[in-house]
């Protein structure tokens, strides 16, 4: 097992880590921005590093300046948590040649995964499920029209390097469909130095079904069940739950196999998540493969009892899964929230500086992970995401009245935050239903 | 000035601390607090101003967005810049510190050095590559913060020099 | 100027060091501490400062250990009476207020009254049983807080009565 | 079910019961003295009333002033946490005649129970294990030293109104015995105005280990398993544990079974624990029975999944017990700890006043049931707990790991607290071992 890691991020999931190193005697080492000085992982953490001044480029995206820390700090791994260089192969490969491990999956496993259009075609030799469209990348707009007609609109053209929404375009008949590959080209050259796109049908009233993995070295792959993340706001998600509340026994057993078989067939270990879209019919359409840890895996380790980044901890340093799939069990319903410092009656403007207050609920079901504290000044430069929310009850109605009262619990300012957005989504009639799709909590707000 | 949002601030802090008294002025920065059933007379006693002092170092980031120095050693060498008005040399890099460019050679500068912004002053490896630092200040080495072979981390004081 | 973060931290040295006052001034560098019990006799000083009487409602109990009023209608009173110098008759129960015996009788006091400490004033039910609640004050009644058939909590003032 | 509820209590109970009241959609009215007016339970309820001036006496333990805020809220019933009036089987009287419930168990359970010699020869008619000792009551000293003469020096003398360590006395040969009963008839007659005492033999080196039960009244008892309480100080305790470390499965279910035995035995509904004390074979001895919710309840709500306040709820409200004993499984291990406001390495002295700074452990596996926040003043007139950390995880070990973690988490000042002494205490071998009396933590104080 490591005896020291660095945890090349910050905010909640660089608490989150820290944490779990503690528990599992590894020293940590936390990098931070000067943006960064009063956070809580810099406190946390055994030793903290300053790498560079707030600009991401500078410090949390900046490859040689964190390998220097880890240098300087002398450790046998790196945590790369989420967002920032969580997905990014090369800083992967820069990691291991300097002998120091990268807590995550291959290089290869990142690379075929990353590119959605290799991802795609892997699925379906796979047999994983794959919405109808192009084999593999656009070669010239009058293929793409000849498809499209084929398969029906609305299509939709996305980026073989995609994702978080940038690179997409919907067409709903060919002048669309032509325009909208130019776009979808520019921005996917401009945003990921990559501009192959490809053609998918697009889902209208789809949900967003997820289901998380666990691999090894040794070729154990298993999964964690789903969660259901279809509350979301231009592709940021909202709320996440486990299980989905819709989801048959069978249609779950059959997309968790899936998942299983895809992560396989690329050779993956560590944590990851395959994300799918389901149809009204429960019908699932492979979405994209993320090799990371989740912003919500915690709903996972509620109702699995499985912590997730030990485990992703333990795997990397070499150990076996230290469960088989016939192990893994649900027990209730878990629900999280994402609180942003964000104004949702004003168009969820970010609302940084200093929290003067800042109290947490607890008690029984209530989980709070989060990087803040009472008097902690929230940065304007990175996202605006101050805490998750997670609970945990025997049933959902339970778990949204649990989750309902803790929310009311929190006092925070003079900072804006978006609590009462979710307290209003926690009383909402649909919700508390599940009969909503990924475009429901927009409609809602187009409503108001 | 005062917004209603910070006064309802102040008015929380007075309740919750047992304020009786608080005095706020503006630009020339004045501030008096007053606490506990005391006279009501504000008496101004001429001190060597040890709270202030004390209470510097830990400050918030100055709300103009300029960074301030890390944590490690920054106390001390703020103090003696700010008591003497002298300037800092800062690691733009995390790295080690090496003040010479070979064990057996001469440091690049030692106390009582003059230097120029061009002037190198010392050199940080980081991922084995050996960066020179220049001084980017005119006037003399007036203190050496760290040692060969320290790690140093973003924006730590390395020297501090008396601008001319 | 000053940030709230650095009034906190200001406020935490008074309160950890039991210091009744501090002033801190700009450039010029100026800091007045004061501490240790200063004058026991409150004063009601009647100020223009709206954070003092704003601050005050809420306030936190006093440090000599005596009951503040309850929330409840207490901000008004306590003003009232701070101003004007008026001494308050409060409940010392949970429970139902009456201004007088019956439904059809005359209340007990009303403003303008004069009442010495054995005058009842009002009647208290609590567990099926009145209580008759007398003044323990002398002095003229000036105002009266609650209503009949209103719930009262333990401490909460009743009456405003200015003394003799 | 009911619509409003008061709770007749203060503290983290107070918070614990109204978070459970509000989840359940039940409105809430807290009462308070003049000392606790900022106090958490107070900003949580509903309506919050105040009751009297700081004094237990005038406040928390006065009937009519409890009553009267009861009737002048309209409330349907009252909770009475644990401590004050929770074990006063004359207030569950008055409640009851007021046309309000009581949530707990009835007069008669509490009379028969609460008084240690009645108890006693309950479990004796039942098969509950006892120690040896006098039948009941003691008439004289002379029998009394027949008696222990028979079962063997040490023997303890003990109230028959007993609790928390008053009116009890160790005798190792006659001459102590008999001043002993003096002393202890005196004690008891002062602090419970009743001086009967009975005689037991006094176990060393006994460990504390208790079995929650919840009946309905319907007729239905079940149990959730045992706690293990054995760390303690002066016969308060410290640390509490779920699953005994120590137990074997088949003494496990003998003991859990004899305790819903006696309850059964006693007609008994609500929660209650029946506490034992067990020697080193393991052989159980029956201490006394506690007719109401406990400080440690929340180790057995997260070993079992099962909230104890909501069902005590319920189980007042006229509802039947929503499981039988079958569906009730152990997962994992919990551990909690109290931390206090005292001053470990200064002979525990309280450290009231206010706590500028009051920031909490999160993340995982962790659980805080706190009336604090930060700039909550700690009043002088209450025993000193602040809060208790439960945290929860599939063994012992990694239990011990995150409860240790997130002890270090904590930050709180200027206000002294036990935190150090808990994160000494988990990193003892013994305690590690589990390898612990009663006596253990004296005996560790009592080395330094």
């Amino acid at each position: 097992m490591f005896s020291r890691i660095l945890i090349a991020n910050r905010g909640e999931i660089a608490v989150r880590v820290i944490r779990a190193a503690r528990e599992m005697g590894i020293e940590t080492v936390a990098v931070f921005s000067t943006a960064d000085r009063d956070s809580l992982h810099v406190r946390l953490a055994d030793r903290a590093i300053c790498i560079g001044p707030p600009a991401p480029a500078d410090s949390y995206l900046n490859i040689p300046r964190i390998i220097s820390a880890a240098e300087v700090a002398n450790v046998d791994a790196i945590h790369p948590g989420y967002g920032f260089l969580a997905e990014n192969a090369h800083f992967a490969e820069v990691c291991r040649s300097c002998n120091i491990e990268f807590i995550g999956p291959s290089v290869e496993s990142m690379s075929i995964l990353g590119d959605k259009v290799q991802c795609k075609q892997l699925a379906i030799k796979h047999k994983v499920p794959v919405a109808p469209g192009s084999k593999g990348k656009i070669e010239d707009e009058a293929d793409a029209v000849k498809i499209a007609r084929d398969i029906g609109y609305p299509v939709m053209v996305k980026a073989a390097a995609g994702g978080g929404g940038r690179g997409m375009r919907v067409a709903h008949n060919d002048i669309s469909l032509r325009s909208g590959i130019k776009q979808a080209m520019a921005e996917a050259q401009g945003a990921f130095g990559d501009g192959t796109v490809y053609l998918e049908k697009f889902l209208e009233n789809a949900r967003h079904v997820e289901v998380q993995i666990l691999g090894d070295q040794h070729g154990n792959v298993v999964h964690l069940f789903e969660r259901d993340c279809t509350m979301q706001r231009r592709h940021q998600k909202l709320i996440e739950e486990a299980p989905c509340p819709v989801l048959g026994n069978d249609k779950r057993e059959d997309v968790c196999k899936a998942a299983v078989r895809l992560a396989k067939a690329a050779k993956y270990f560590s944590a990851g998540t395959v994300e799918f879209l389901m149809d009204a019919k429960q019908k699932f359409y492979l979405m994209e493969v993320n090799t990371r840890l989740q912003v919500e895996h915690p709903v996972t380790e509620l109702i699995t009892g499985i912590d997730i980044v030990k485990t992703q901890i333990r795997i990397a340093a070499g150990e076996k899964l230290p469960f088989s799939q016939k192990h893994i069990k649900r027990h209730g319903h878990a629900i999280e929230t994402r609180i942003n410092a964000e104004d949702p009656d004003n168009g969820f403007t970010p609302s940084p500086g200093q929290m003067t207050e800042f109290e947490m609920p607890g008690g029984p079901g209530v989980r709070v992970d989060t990087h803040c504290y009472s008097g902690y000044r929230v940065p304007p430069n990175y996202d605006s995401m101050i805490a998750k929310l997670i609970v945990h009850q025997p049933t959902r109605d339970e778990a949204i009245a649990t989750i309902r009262r803790a929310l009311g619990e929190f006092d925070i300012g003079p900072n804006k935050t978006t609590i009462p957005l979710h307290i209003r989504l926690m009383l909402n009639g649909s919700f508390r239903k599940s009969d909503v799709d990924i475009h429901f909590v927009e409609r809602l707000f187009g409503q108001r | 000035m005062l917004d209603v949002k910070k006064l309802k601030e102040l008015i929380k802090l007075m309740v919750t601390n047992d304020l009786t008294e608080l005095d706020l002025q503006g630009d020339g920065e004045r501030v008096t607090l007053k606490r506990g059933p005391g006279d009501q007379k504000v008496h101004y006693v001429p001190t060597a101003a040890p709270v202030l002092q004390a209470g510097e170092p830990n400050g918030t980031p100055p709300t103009n967005g300029t960074a301030t120095p890390p944590a490690v050693g920054q106390g001390q060498a703020d103090q003696e810049a700010g008591d003497t008005g002298l300037e800092q040399i800062t690691s733009p890099m995390v790295g080690t510190f090496y003040a010479a460019s070979s064990p057996d050679a001469a440091p690049f500068v030692t106390v009582g050095d003059r230097v120029d912004p061009e002037k190198v002053v010392c050199i940080i490896e980081a991922m084995k590559v050996f960066n020179e630092i220049k001084a980017e200040a005119t006037g003399t080495i007036e203190k050496i913060l760290v040692q060969t072979g320290q790690a140093v981390e973003f924006d730590q004081p390395l020297f501090l020099v008396r601008p001319d």
